[in-house]
């Protein structure tokens, strides 16, 4: 346990160096005038405005948790359309066919384009922010499900038919536990991509978020404000990503080896509760 | 890390032409209700046009007064441009990460924190440093298409197959050989796949750039013609988009299973033959 | 508590050079903590047919990687054709227990990748490499891709292209671990048949006691926990040895001599 | 499909591509929207060569980013910017030294807007209600609207309707929001499009500049006279405008077509513009150095500015001097000629 330990320190001391010199670099092209201290504020104003934003005024987590709920109640109404759309597909070719041509179409189209729309249609509020985050990630989430839900291994497939499993039990007992690792990596595309459909929709049309924020500091010409707000972006992208990773190493438990023991136990422990002192009695005894 | 393998269903036992038919059937029924809940004020005109009005919008911009060629033709080219800019890059630095363990696993941090960054963003940045046009234009649309090309090759190549690569070890194999005749082919479905995800986000790219700062493109006209309230032609510029989209995306769906022919049963026959007609002209023995 | 080597009949020291030797060998694994091959030690003559057998756990297989160098050895000395083994030596030549087979590439093209890797390929080595699968009877099967061959098939395929490396060293680990006891028996034939045309020094690593002794001149039986090599039993059947030798009372007697050995151990 | 592709590549770059007839410089000027009626100006400048006459051939760069125009100015990316009052003003608060050369928008102050059929007159009736704003960036003008009527934003909610045309023109038509603060441009397209808007801006705090040409401090002394050539070539196109409005709205079809699709909303669309653009005073862009100081107050009320900012410190009467001395009956001939032409 101890070599992993200091390999992490090691690389995050590495990391920290790398990380040193580029802020010096950046603070001494600020002093000497190569760098534009208004358009490219050095790391220090940037600093600063952090603090201001998260201690000082802390204006930052009013907006902060706006568009995080923007974007996450985008990301699950997103992914309840790609998922149900993903799941009617698979069980029905005819579906798949004649939905599939729209998702894409949806796909490419650029969220950008339809701003206007769904502002109209969802009005001025956070709704629009919420659709456009849906709209954005519903792809990912309907495409990786779709691929998950038709690749189930034949062998196990013919094993289950042979055991006279029908549909449904096939379905819930191999196909959707199967597809899960693959749906997470798209839940994971979708989350980041919902925080760039809520924060295109704050750019054209809101009253509140860190988009509204950005554009704001960055009129009253502070860049180094602006910066910190953008930051501030890649940090609520970074939290809902891990989020996403969480709920994915629950879930998903059987891909590393620590969560898979540590599962493996709790379930031997409610065998032995549940069955009485019978475990482990060999079977050919009778 | 996603496979957008292509959506395309197994060979239908209907003929094809009865699926077609079917495919207008149900887009026909899509535009009569759109345009009847037009004429009947449910949709609000300001902003759904009619879809007659935008048929007219087609015939108008298209073709009398023709003045979207030269928009789609600089928007269609900075999203090449920056396309292939953006997954050559992409492909290229997953190549050079994925081939040293110690450089990927420095890069990670910084990959994730980048893909959580709402690219579009640091718009406005690039504009400040690349100044107005077309530069700058096809700068964001290679920062946009460059994730997930990276992403996917570098998937592709570490999950490959772990005995293969220790059966090359065995074998003695360069570098660059186990690169060229093993990691680079097992990644390909990977690769193939971020290119699409990457084509899908270079139109939305090329359309943020040009509304951002940009004095011609599609972007521009959308602009335009939302701010003076014709949402016909505007819908044409937009429906222009979608649908180069779906054909790009179809096309490189198709390029994907011309390549990766060892996924696709049908393919795989005609290719072994192929192989041993050329066997037999290079030694001419007996088959 | 390590028993010494039982000497028998035939071995290496008796005037020939050793083709592989291998002196207090050790592999210990997460620093020590396990130990997966301890003090292995043994001499094998050119042209001999080694099975190394033992449950999973045994350290067959570590042992057979660091022989073809893919893995280091802790300690010892361990040399083919007298130079210690550093790493891949191209005449050392292995097969595992999946095909490994790339998907992109027809049968023929598989078996072409060993002579691509050394260099520039001739029409001989193309000559060399139908030959070999008309060996393993795969002539037909020479431009179907691995996803129209059945198991057996591909394992047939991954042992042309074994032999297509020329190399006289042959490593295989459990190469038919994975096929039904038909397909086993009839490729266990044809395997003796090609080691004996190529004339090959042959390791053989199976947990199958019998497949082992029907193959091997000398059966390693190796223990697990930690991993060592238990004792060493010798087969005196000459060959071509049919496969109905298997149920002679000889054959019996080996095989419970080499349980015997695996008892006296555990 | 391939080519087409080409073709219309290659004929995009080249109408991108500025061919440079003789030895033209370029004049970078950034503004929010690209070519439109809005900058009838420009297209009568280019239309009739004004432009080229003074050397110069002009760069629009149309830009809608959170980043203002004044980095442009200061990047040297751009030469001259159009800026509205508050943008000057934070400019300057925040230490960059600019100069207001050309009033260009004389009568299109940012103020409060109602649908025309709204029984709301006055800035008062706003208690309690919605207020929209065409962007956050307008939301001092509200401030000094209501502080006008003694009301803070607190008496009213306020909600970010957004520049997108269709949004703007729905909020108005179905009155969603009880009022708008926007400035003349946001309304162009939607008073063009038959849908009444009427103004309530308070009298006290209507009377202010509208929107401005300014270049970065030093550009004067370098680019003198290239800049004061830019705003002849200007003043003339907005002079055309005063004596030939239909001969504008001829060449406007010609430059922007997308506006003219449909007839009567672009000529309504051109009329409005034009109202907007023509100057109020003698001289055409002159500097009304008194507004420049009263709305100082309110600004610095709200935050915008801290202190006060002398306007001589930033206003330079000089260039529309120069703009506004050309020959009236010349340019009266050279239109005619152009209209025998061409209509």
């Amino acid at each position: 346990m101890m070599d992993r330990l200091s390999v992490h320190l090691q690389s995050l001391f590495k990391h920290l160096i790398v990380f040193a010199c580029v802020i010096a670099l950046w603070e001494g092209a600020a002093a000497v005038g190569l760098v534009d201290v208004i358009l490219l504020p050095p790391p220090h104003a940037i600093a600063g405005s952090i603090w201001d934003l998260y201690v000082e005024n802390r204006t930052i987590y009013r907006h902060f948790t706006i568009t995080f709920y923007e974007a996450f109640a985008g990301f699950l109404i997103g992914g309840a359309f790609g998922l149900a759309l993903a799941v009617g597909s698979s069980l029905n070719d005819s579906f798949r066919r004649y939905v599939s041509p729209y998702a894409i179409v949806l796909n490419v189209t650029p969220g950008l384009a339809l701003t206007p729309i769904v502002i109209a249609w969802f009005g001025f509020g956070y709704s629009s922010k919420i659709a456009l985050g849906a709209i954005v990630c519903f792809f990912p989430i309907f495409v990786n499900t779709l691929i998950a839900l038709s690749r189930t291994d034949g062998d196990t497939l013919e094993m289950f038919q042979s055991m006279g499993a029908s549909k449904g039990q096939v379905f819930w007992k191999l196909r959707v536990p199967a597809a899960l690792p693959m749906i997470f990596a798209g839940f994971k595309i979708a989350i980041t991509t919902a925080l760039v459909g809520a924060v295109v929709a704050e750019f054209s049309q809101a009253t509140a978020g860190i988009g509204v924020l950005m554009q704001r500091l960055s009129f009253a010409l502070d860049m180094s404000g602006a910066i910190a707000a953008l930051l501030s972006m890649s940090l609520l992208g970074l939290i809902l990503f891990t989020i996403i990773e969480i709920i994915d190493d629950r879930v998903v438990f059987w891909r590393r080896g620590s969560r898979m023991e540590a599962v493996s136990r709790r379930r031997l422990a409610r065998w032995k509760t549940s069955a009485g002192s019978s475990s482990g009695k060999p079977i050919g005894r009778k | 890390m996603n496979e957008i393998a292509d959506l395309t269903i197994p060979a239908p036992k209907r003929s094809a032409l009865n699926i077609i038919a079917r495919h207008l059937a149900i887009f026909l029924a899509l535009i009569s209700a759109w345009e009847i809940s037009c004429r009947l004020e449910w949709l609000d005109p300001l902003f759904f046009p009619y879809p007659s009005s935008i048929l007219e919008g087609f015939w108008r911009l298209y073709i009398t007064q023709g003045n979207i060629w030269s928009h789609l033709g600089l928007t269609m080219f900075a999203v090449i441009v920056g396309f292939t800019a953006g997954s050559v890059l992409g492909v290229g630095l997953a190549i050079c990460v994925g081939m040293s363990d110690r450089l990927r696993r420095y890069l990670k941090p910084y990959v994730i924190v980048l893909e959580a960054t709402p690219r579009i963003a640091i718009g406005p940045v690039i504009i400040a440093a690349f100044g107005f046009g077309w530069t700058s234009k096809t700068a964001i649309v290679m920062l946009v298409c460059f994730f997930a090309p990276f992403v996917n090759t570098l998937n592709g190549m570490i999950s490959v197959d772990r005995d293969k690569v220790e059966m090359f070890r065995s074998m003695g194999a360069s570098r660059i050989q186990t690169f060229s005749k093993l990691l680079l082919p097992s990644a390909l479905p990977e690769i193939s796949a971020g290119l699409r995800l990457a084509m899908a986000s270079a139109l939305g790219g090329a359309l943020v750039a040009e509304f951002i700062a940009s004095n011609a493109g599609l972007g521009v006209l959308i602009t335009q013609y939302t701010g003076t309230l014709n949402m016909a032609s505007a819908f044409v510029c937009v429906l222009t988009l979608s649908a180069l989209g779906y054909f790009i995306f179809r096309g490189m769906e198709a390029v994907d299973r011309f390549i990766i022919f060892w996924a696709d049963r049908d393919r795989i026959e005609a290719v072994g033959r192929k192989r041993l007609a050329a066997w037999h002209s290079r030694l001419g023995d007996r088959p | 508590m390590i028993p010494t080597m039982t000497v028998t009949k035939g071995s290496a020291t008796d005037g020939q050079t050793a083709v592989i030797s291998a002196q207090n060998v050790v592999k210990t694994f997460a620093n020590g903590s396990v130990i997966a091959v301890d003090d292995a030690n043994f001499q094998i003559k050119p042209g001999e047919f080694i099975s190394l057998v033992g449950p999973s756990g045994c350290g067959k297989s570590t042992l057979l990687r660091m022989v073809a160098g893919l893995l280091e050895r802790s300690s010892g000395q361990l040399a083919v054709h007298d130079r210690p083994v550093k790493g891949p030596d191209p005449s050392v030549s292995m097969m595992f227990q999946k095909p490994t087979l790339l998907d992109w590439r027809t049968a023929i093209e598989n078996v072409l990748l060993p002579s691509e890797i050394a260099g520039r390929v001739t029409d001989s080595d193309r000559r060399k490499a139908m030959d070999l699968l008309e060996l393993v009877g795969l002539k037909d099967f020479a431009f179907s891709f691995p996803a129209q061959l059945s198991g057996g098939m591909q394992q047939r395929v991954a042992l042309a292209r074994l032999l297509q490396t020329g190399a006289d060293i042959l490593l295989l680990d459990e190469p038919f671990g994975a096929l039904d006891e038909f397909t086993r028996e009839r490729l266990n034939v044809e395997l003796m048949r090609i080691v004996s045309e190529v004339n090959a020094t042959t390791l053989f690593v199976t947990h199958n006691i019998g497949e082992a002794i029907y193959l091997a001149d000398r059966v390693f039986v190796m223990t697990p926990r930690p991993g060592r090599v238990a004792g060493i039993v010798e087969v005196p059947f000459e060959r071509p040895r049919p496969p109905s030798i298997q149920q002679s009372p000889e054959f019996n007697a080996l095989v419970s001599q080499v349980r015997h050995t695996f008892g006296e151990n555990v | 499909m391939k080519h087409f592709l080409i073709t219309s590549a290659i004929s995009a770059l080249v109408a991108v591509g500025p061919v440079a007839a003789q030895e033209l410089t370029t004049i970078n000027a950034v503004m929010p929207k690209q070519r439109s009626a809005n900058y009838f100006p420009l297209i009568v400048g280019e239309a009739l060569g004004y432009f080229e006459e003074e050397g110069l051939e002009v760069n629009l760069l149309p830009s809608d980013t959170p980043i203002p125009f004044v980095n442009f100015l200061r990047n040297g990316q751009a030469d001259v910017a159009m800026l509205d009052p508050a943008e000057v003003l934070q400019a300057l608060a925040a230490g960059v030294e600019l100069n207001v050369i050309y009033e260009v928008m004389q009568t299109a102050p940012d103020g409060i807007a109602v649908s025309g059929n709204s029984d709301l007159t006055d800035v008062e009736q706003l208690r309690g209600q919605i207020v929209g704003l065409v962007s956050d960036r307008d939301r001092v003008t509200m401030q000094i609207a209501l502080d006008a009527r003694g009301m803070t934003e607190d008496d009213v909610t306020t909600v970010v309707v957004g520049e997108a045309g269709p949004t703007l023109a729905a909020a108005f038509r179905d009155q969603t929001v009880a009022a708008i603060a926007g400035s003349g441009p946001d309304w162009l397209a939607i008073q063009a499009n038959g849908i009444p808007v009427s103004l309530i801006t308070p009298a006290e705090v209507s009377n202010k500049p509208g929107n401005t040409f300014a270049v970065a401090s030093g550009t004067l002394e370098e680019k003198g006279d290239l800049i004061e050539g830019y705003l002849r070539a200007w003043s003339k196109g907005m002079y055309v405008a005063t004596i030939a409005p239909e001969v504008v709205a001829r060449m406007a079809q010609d430059a922007v077509p997308e506006e003219w699709e449909d007839a009567n909303f672009g000529q309504q669309y051109l009329n409005n513009a034009i109202r907007l653009n023509v100057s109020v005073t003698e001289t055409l862009g002159g500097l009304n150095t008194g507004t420049w100081e009263s709305i100082q107050p309110a600004m610095q009320k709200f935050g915008l500015i801290t202190d006060m900012i002398a306007a001589d410190k930033f206003l330079a009467p000089s260039p529309v001097e120069a703009a506004n001395n050309f020959d009236r009956d010349e340019i009266a001939q050279e239109v005619q000629a152009w209209k025998d032409a061409n209509m």
